[in-house]
């Protein structure tokens, strides 16, 4: 059994679904620390919602809304020329909605904390509102990006029943590490069980330390 | 009394069916606690509080009795014997099981068959039909239950996965019956667990299955009665 | 008109009500003062256009500034409470505005060098002492090189050496760039040696104008660094100051000069300078002087409501000097700069 | 099938899981943001790590970990007389284990943007640390509070493989709603699984939504 | 001694030292002045506990404050910029230190009075203007009943009607109830008005102590609301300020007087009073007077040298009085309290 394949793959799902999430969720999360519309606390909780259901069923609706009969499958056929399930896509898809409470609400408390103050700076000194989003807000609300995107990264590395669902578990295209450890659970093979997760957990150990570490450094250097 | 019987998630309704007959007749109360096979056996191996367990496969009641975690002088005994069938998308005839299986552009859906025993039954079916490639396009559930998903929304156009489900599904689907001569049988296993050696409402049960009463419920859902 | 700034502008907080209209001279500092709470930060945030809810209009020079996005107003505002930005050091708080409206760098410079900014640019604003603090926010705000000064108590936190320091130096700004400024402070000194006129506000509404204080026109007659020579008619006096030859200087009286109807004698006045009373109103509590060819007009309080007679002689006796450049060569002050 | 069961027991298992959850992770938050200790990067890494393994493998092993055979759930056994696995505080335990990151991150992010000065105006006001922590930190931090309660109360309802795992599934004692919906969909009972999941979903976005309101009203009266 | 605070405090940064040892008497104000980021604000956090880093020792009224919390010392500490609690109104942030040090009702309410915090006791801190976030900060402070107050320049920011009315206030609170007060200011008008003391501080090193300004000392023989008549030997003098007959009140000369040889004649000052040069030192600068039978001693700095000789008579003329009790009775302050 060859591992590069499932491991490379979740790596690219993670990845991709962490940075796509992380351009999704600014907007929202910086949306909703602004805002005074009525509607606010309605769209905060729908944030959240995605988060009730158990994954696997998730997935189940997912598949319902992704499904080529459906008009959002259909119109994404009609895109792509490809089905947008059991592919890829598909799969980023899922993960982005599944894990959207973890970027949108990290994001919004440090935004919320940021305050008014330093954005009216900002404008006095010249800088549009977009100029002064990523020169000001986004810096000071580093601590906030991280954990957002730490959040959204690893719970896509380890969330498997989506994936699972949406995906149809096809080696090379959408079968991910996860399925593989959850398969060899499955199956009674605990040996390769072990390995893989140990593997996993020294890997995501330190590639999160030197996250951590580097953030660290970046504060230190107060830029 | 009250037992607490595992079983596969794909027996699942059967087993219903059955302990709602077997509380009837005795009036012990049964508790049925589902999952996938493997889960069922991890746990019952750190010490679930499972009486019986009804299997979907031989293999992991035979590891149970070689590790020695069932009750004595009681081997595992085969209840039911799977069987597989087709499921289609299309509700109008849509070919002989030859015709659908061969065809290299349809998604067929299956249940994993390193984790499912009804997916080694289907990977025995499709390797017959198709020389090399047998898994082009294959579409793996976690479970046969997943596989089903696929097909009943939509997003595979047909699949191999028990007759039970095909039966037991409340919308109509086209369904044909896989000749069981395709593939290795889907023996499925009871047995009796250590901490229940001396539980008669269990033993009573692991009887019950083999009583008509049962045997019919399940050869109505969709099971071949072992002999 | 056109070289003004004209607002006319209200708005309301629960408890609150500001009511302004007013116009500026877009020329030399008007100082803004008033009472704490009458609405001075929350007027000149108004014209930067930090107060989206302000109802009204604000007109800069001819153009309309209705809808105007902050940004684009080209404003330089120091806030009262500095707002520095915490994730970058000195130096980044200083080129941000500098970059985005492409302040040459030699402004810059020099601006570092006036504030005396220099040991500071490698720190992070969490480390700054509270002078420094808002050096630094005064300096931010003249780097980003501003079409109008919007300045919020800049001064204020600072002491009395470094404030008689910067003092020049922002007259020198507005005076050599032709940047006017709008100047909240509660500082007399400052009001006096600053501003060219003064607003009043209280309780939110405007209470009228003011000029300048009492103050004397000079000009350079001789300068070595950091003293000038100021001719005042036949009296020339040298004080501390940054200038050239030609310029013309204003020395304010200030708050605490002694106006008294006879000579001091030998006394620890600065300057003592004979003044002409022209004219003495009970009524306002005003005496026009002529003091050296100059006519400036002093108030005179006193609890028995004696003047002096018109025709009296006065001697006006200085604590302290303290003059501003108001017309310089710009040419010249530019050509410094880069 | 009657579900008030499984609904109250979920009820139970997601209410004291945040409840818990939070009185672990704020301590802990508030180390991590107030440390200066060298590990600190690789804590910061260990508490998002329950999130990259697969939630049944998760469970897989703390089935193992607390398993009467080994010394943790040997411990537990001589304590409280009963087995860890397979009964509500093991689901408990479990919970809290898989939803720390959940809880951590929020709160960390929220405390950090405190600053000091807050803390040292209330020490020279007579306030203990302690004291400062509650009546300062804690409410200034309220928005990281609300996002770590709200998403490790939504992520104990909705996951199920750590508690199908861990908790084997029994009636009245371990099986929560999720695990009742995962099985109308694997028995292909989609009716079932349509209800109940769209009573999950309205159950949880009023409830949500009435939190949100009420988080909006307290900072409206500045309280 | 036990009625002293007594510090010896070494502390370093990235580029400043602080290296600061003195006794400061336990009793009225004590200014620390100095150029902005000489370390004013360092020793006061050092002094409050609030520098873990820092070396050395505290020590007050012989109670050893080494590693003692800062919430245990019992300090008022006023900081630089004011750190209100964003999450409670006014009234809740006055509470605060007042609740835990269980501050008597009364006290709070006399705070809120004089502070004119009514109005304000509602409102969040977010929408205070800047002098009202001073105020309301200054009164969290008194209101927590402190053992010494640290105030870091509690008055700046404020306009000069609410400062003549603060000061006095902040006079009477620690002569009233024998607080000591140090306190940080880079204004000569505070010092003068408010110190007992001062002590200098330079680039984090102690320059050494100078004491009050010249004032003069009278006794109030008459009072009417808002106004006091302090006798100065044979002078009566009517100010501004609440006071009972029999107190002590100071009356600083302030930095602006004029001494004279001459009599002014009329004039605008406030006040002016005969003294008697009885000593004046050349090296020093300064000039020891006889006023009304009490000795003081003034600067005299004029360019040309020229000091007055001993014996001769001088006119001082005070632009502005501004007098603050010293010496008040306390028994009656406090019951007025409660
Ligand atoms: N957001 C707000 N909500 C309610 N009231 C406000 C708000 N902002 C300001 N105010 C009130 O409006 C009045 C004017 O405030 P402003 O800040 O303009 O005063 P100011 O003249 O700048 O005073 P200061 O000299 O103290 O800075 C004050 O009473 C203030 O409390
Ligand atoms: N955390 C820090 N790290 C590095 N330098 C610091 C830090 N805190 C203060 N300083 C520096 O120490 C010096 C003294 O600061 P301090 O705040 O005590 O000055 P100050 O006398 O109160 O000045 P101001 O009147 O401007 O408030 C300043 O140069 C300041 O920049
Ligand atoms: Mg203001
Ligand atoms: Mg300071």
């Amino acid at each position: 059994m060859t591992l590069w394949g499932p491991i490379w793959l979740t790596l690219q799902l993670a990845g991709l679904t962490m940075v796509l999430l992380l351009a999704l969720a600014t907007p929202i999360a910086w949306w909703l620390a602004n805002t005074r519309a009525r509607i606010k606390p309605a769209i905060e909780a729908l944030t959240a919602l995605p988060l009730v259901l158990p994954p696997t069923v998730l997935g189940f609706y997912l598949l319902i809304l992704m499904s080529p009969e459906s008009p959002v499958g259909a119109f994404w056929v009609t895109l792509t020329g490809e089905a947008l399930t059991f592919s890829f896509s598909g799969l980023v898809f899922a993960s982005i909605f599944y894990s959207l409470p973890f970027a949108v609400q990290p994001l919004q408390t440090a935004f919320q904390s940021i305050g008014r103050g330093m954005m009216e700076a900002a404008a006095t000194l010249g800088a549009s509102r977009w100029d002064a989003f990523r020169s000001v807000a986004l810096p000071l609300a580093r601590r906030g990006v991280l954990t957002a995107a730490v959040l959204s990264f690893a719970h896509t590395v380890g969330e498997f029943g989506v994936v699972l669902m949406v995906g149809g578990n096809i080696p090379g295209r959408t079968r991910v590490i996860s399925i593989e450890i959850y398969s060899a659970v499955e199956t009674l093979d605990y040996r390769t069980a072990h390995v893989l997760s140990g593997g996993l957990l020294v890997f995501s150990f330190v590639v999160l330390t030197l996250v951590y570490v580097m953030n660290r450094r970046g504060v230190r250097a107060g830029v | 009394d009250r037992i607490t019987v595992a079983v596969a998630a794909n027996f699942l309704t059967t087993a219903r069916d059955i302990s709602a007959a077997y509380s009837a007749e005795t009036g012990h109360e049964v508790a049925l606690v589902h999952g996938s096979t493997g889960k069922l056996f991890a746990q019952i191996v750190a010490g679930a509080p499972f009486d019986l367990f009804l299997s979907a496969d031989a293999a992991r009641p035979a590891r149970l009795a070689e590790s020695g975690r069932l009750a004595d002088g009681l081997p595992p005994r085969t209840y039911a014997i799977g069987r597989l069938s087709l499921v289609h998308g299309d509700k109008t005839e849509p070919g002989t099981l030859e015709e659908i299986l061969s065809r290299p552009d349809l998604r067929i859906a299956v249940a994993d068959p390193a984790v499912a025993p009804y997916g080694g039954a289907a990977r025995d079916v499709l390797r017959t039909f198709r020389q090399d490639g047998w898994d082009r396009g294959l579409l793996r559930g976690e479970s046969v239950g997943q596989a089903f998903a696929f097909v009943a929304t939509g997003n595979a156009d047909a699949g191999l996965v028990a007759l039970a489900q095909a039966l037991t599904f409340d919308r109509e689907i086209w369904a044909m019956e896989v000749p069981e001569t395709l593939h290795e049988p889907i023996l499925q296993d009871a047995v009796l667990l250590k901490r229940a050696g001396d539980n008669d409402a269990a033993r009573a049960f692991l009887d019950f299955l083999g009583r008509p009463i049962a045997t019919e419920i399940m050869a109505a859902a969709g099971y071949r009665i072992p002999p | 008109m056109s070289d003004q700034l004209e607002f006319d502008i209200s708005l309301r907080f629960a408890g609150f009500e500001l009511e302004a209209a007013a116009e500026v001279p877009l020329n030399g500092i008007t100082a803004l003062s008033g009472p704490s709470g009458s609405g001075k930060t929350t007027l000149l945030r108004a014209i930067a256009g930090l107060e989206p809810q302000a109802q009204g209009h604000v007109r800069f020079a001819g153009e309309d500034w209705n809808g105007l996005a902050p940004e684009a107003r080209g404003v330089g505002y120091v806030f009262q409470d500095a707002r520095l930005f915490p994730h970058l050091d000195v130096a980044g708080n200083l080129d941000y505005g500098a970059r985005r409206r492409g302040t040459p760098r030699g402004l810059v410079d020099a601006v570092i060098d006036a504030l005396d900014l220099g040991p500071l640019l490698h720190r992070a604003p969490a480390t700054l002492s509270g002078g420094e603090t808002r050096r630094v926010a005064l300096g931010r705000a003249l780097a980003s090189g501003p079409r109008i000064l919007l300045m919020d108590e800049p001064l204020t936190g600072l002491d009395r050496a470094r404030k008689s320091r910067l003092m020049p130096y922002i007259a020198r700004a507005v005076a050599g760039f032709g940047v006017p400024a709008l100047y909240v402070t509660h500082s007399a000194v400052e009001i006096g040696f600053l501003a060219d006129r003064t607003l009043s506000i209280a309780e939110g509404k405007l209470q009228g104008w003011s000029g300048a204080g009492p103050r004397l026109l000079g000009q350079v007659t001789d300068a070595v660094p950091g003293q000038v020579c100021l001719a005042i008619g036949r009296r020339a006096v040298w004080l501390q100051g940054h200038g050239e030859v030609g310029e013309i200087w204003a020395l304010p009286l200030g708050q605490d000069y002694l106006a008294a109807s006879e000579p001091p004698g030998l006394c620890n006045a600065a300057l003592t300078i004979e003044a002409l009373v022209m004219q003495a109103e009970h009524g306002t509590g005003t005496c026009d002087l002529d003091v050296e060819g100059q006519q400036i007009s002093i108030g005179w309080h006193r609890e028995d409501g004696v003047l002096p007679e018109p025709g009296a002689r006065l001697w006006l006796s200085l604590p302290r000097l303290l003059a501003r450049p108001i017309q310089v060569n710009r040419e010249a002050y530019e050509s410094n700069l880069t």
